[in-house]
């Protein structure tokens, strides 16, 4: 499952709603990411974060299609952010769904590892005096 | 040809969003030309390769035949995650 | 943070907390293990969790502080349940805070083999008409 | 010495925990030997070697010498996580 969406998230939630559907599930991986106080030693007062919302929707489609062909998932799910976020604020949820570890592991750093390479998304960071588009160094 | 134009470039073009009809742009290249002699300020930008382009949601990087009612995006390097 | 407990977890409470007194922690990457419904094609009714709490909370400080010596780790955090565990339950969270993704990534997975590999716990695994005592392979 | 038996240990020995006093006891080696004239059926697995044993709740491999206030473990493999 894909959203893209302003409003927060609660991941237990967001998890469980996946897990319930999936006896099978021995091991979710997941790796979320949240706005920090600090980058390059400029103080954050807060991001925006702007997407090409259809275009990102093709990419982690496309994404999710690859780790299932890659290794064995039962599910899969991306939760990704947009708009005005405050130091703190989660960002983004990759989890992945499978029967063993190994699976679950290595496709979550797959995607995210995609995700910070391709997908349509720009942060756009605000300090005390300025602000800064960023591009992702990996 | 609908152009969408993302992060900074934005602030180069002053809009968001635009309608082209030209008969003249039937390629990616032809149609970098024509936005280069609208936004000069883009040029630099385009001649360091930083610019990313895709065309209907996909990656564009070789010169692609155009369509009238495609859509072509220009924007930077991304940052999600 | 280590706990070892017989209660259920919620880890969007679990994770906050700790994310809470951080500000600088961009990444957290995680592990959940649940009981799944089948293992070596037997159907599994539930699982009777053992543990040698005194070694295991020894065991679990140690690694922490191995995983903080060769990663730059804000935090860490490890729940493990014992006692009767049905289908779905979960097991156990690993989750590690960090700046930066790469750290909190291959952290988590280290605390994981680890906990696989030594840690004092044992699955008893109740089938249909008999029960099983595991052993992990990796 | 006080001794814990886990898992399928305990189907052998019946107890999860008791205390010997045996002054004959001064090493891993000399208590491995006693626990088997004591519990004969773990003879099998501690010839192959499949056993853990740990001492204050730390794994010890070699044999080690023990006090009488210790805390002798012995387990099988483990399957946590």
């Amino acid at each position: 499952m894909i959203k893209i969406q302003k409003e927060d998230f609660n991941f237990e939630d967001e998890i469980n709603k996946i897990k319930e559907l999936h006896s099978n599930v021995g091991a979710v991986s997941s790796f979320i990411g949240y706005v920090r106080n600090e980058n390059n030693k400029n103080k954050v007062k807060y991001i925006n974060l702007e997407v090409y919302e259809e275009m990102a929707y093709k990419q982690l489609e496309k994404i999710i299609h690859e780790a299932n062909v890659k290794w064995k998932l039962v599910d899969s799910l991306i939760i990704h952010r947009y708009g005005k976020l405050n130091v703190n604020s989660k960002i983004v949820l990759v989890a992945c769904f499978s029967k063993h570890r190994k699976d679950s592991f290595e496709s979550c750093n797959y995607i995210m590892d995609y995700l910070k390479k391709d997908a349509a998304f720009w942060k756009n960071e605000f300090y005390l005096d300025k602000n800064e588009w960023l591009a992702n160094s990996n | 040809m609908k152009i969408k134009y993302f992060a900074w470039i934005k602030d180069i073009t002053n809009v968001e969003e635009e309608v082209i009809n030209s008969i003249q742009i039937k390629n990616l290249d032809e149609f970098k030309i024509y936005i280069i002699k609208k936004y000069p300020d883009l040029k630099k930008h385009m001649e360091k390769e930083i610019l990313r382009f895709a065309v209907n949601q996909e990656y564009i990087t070789n010169s692609t035949t155009l369509n009238v009612d495609d859509e072509i995006a220009i924007f930077p390097p991304v940052s999600g995650g």
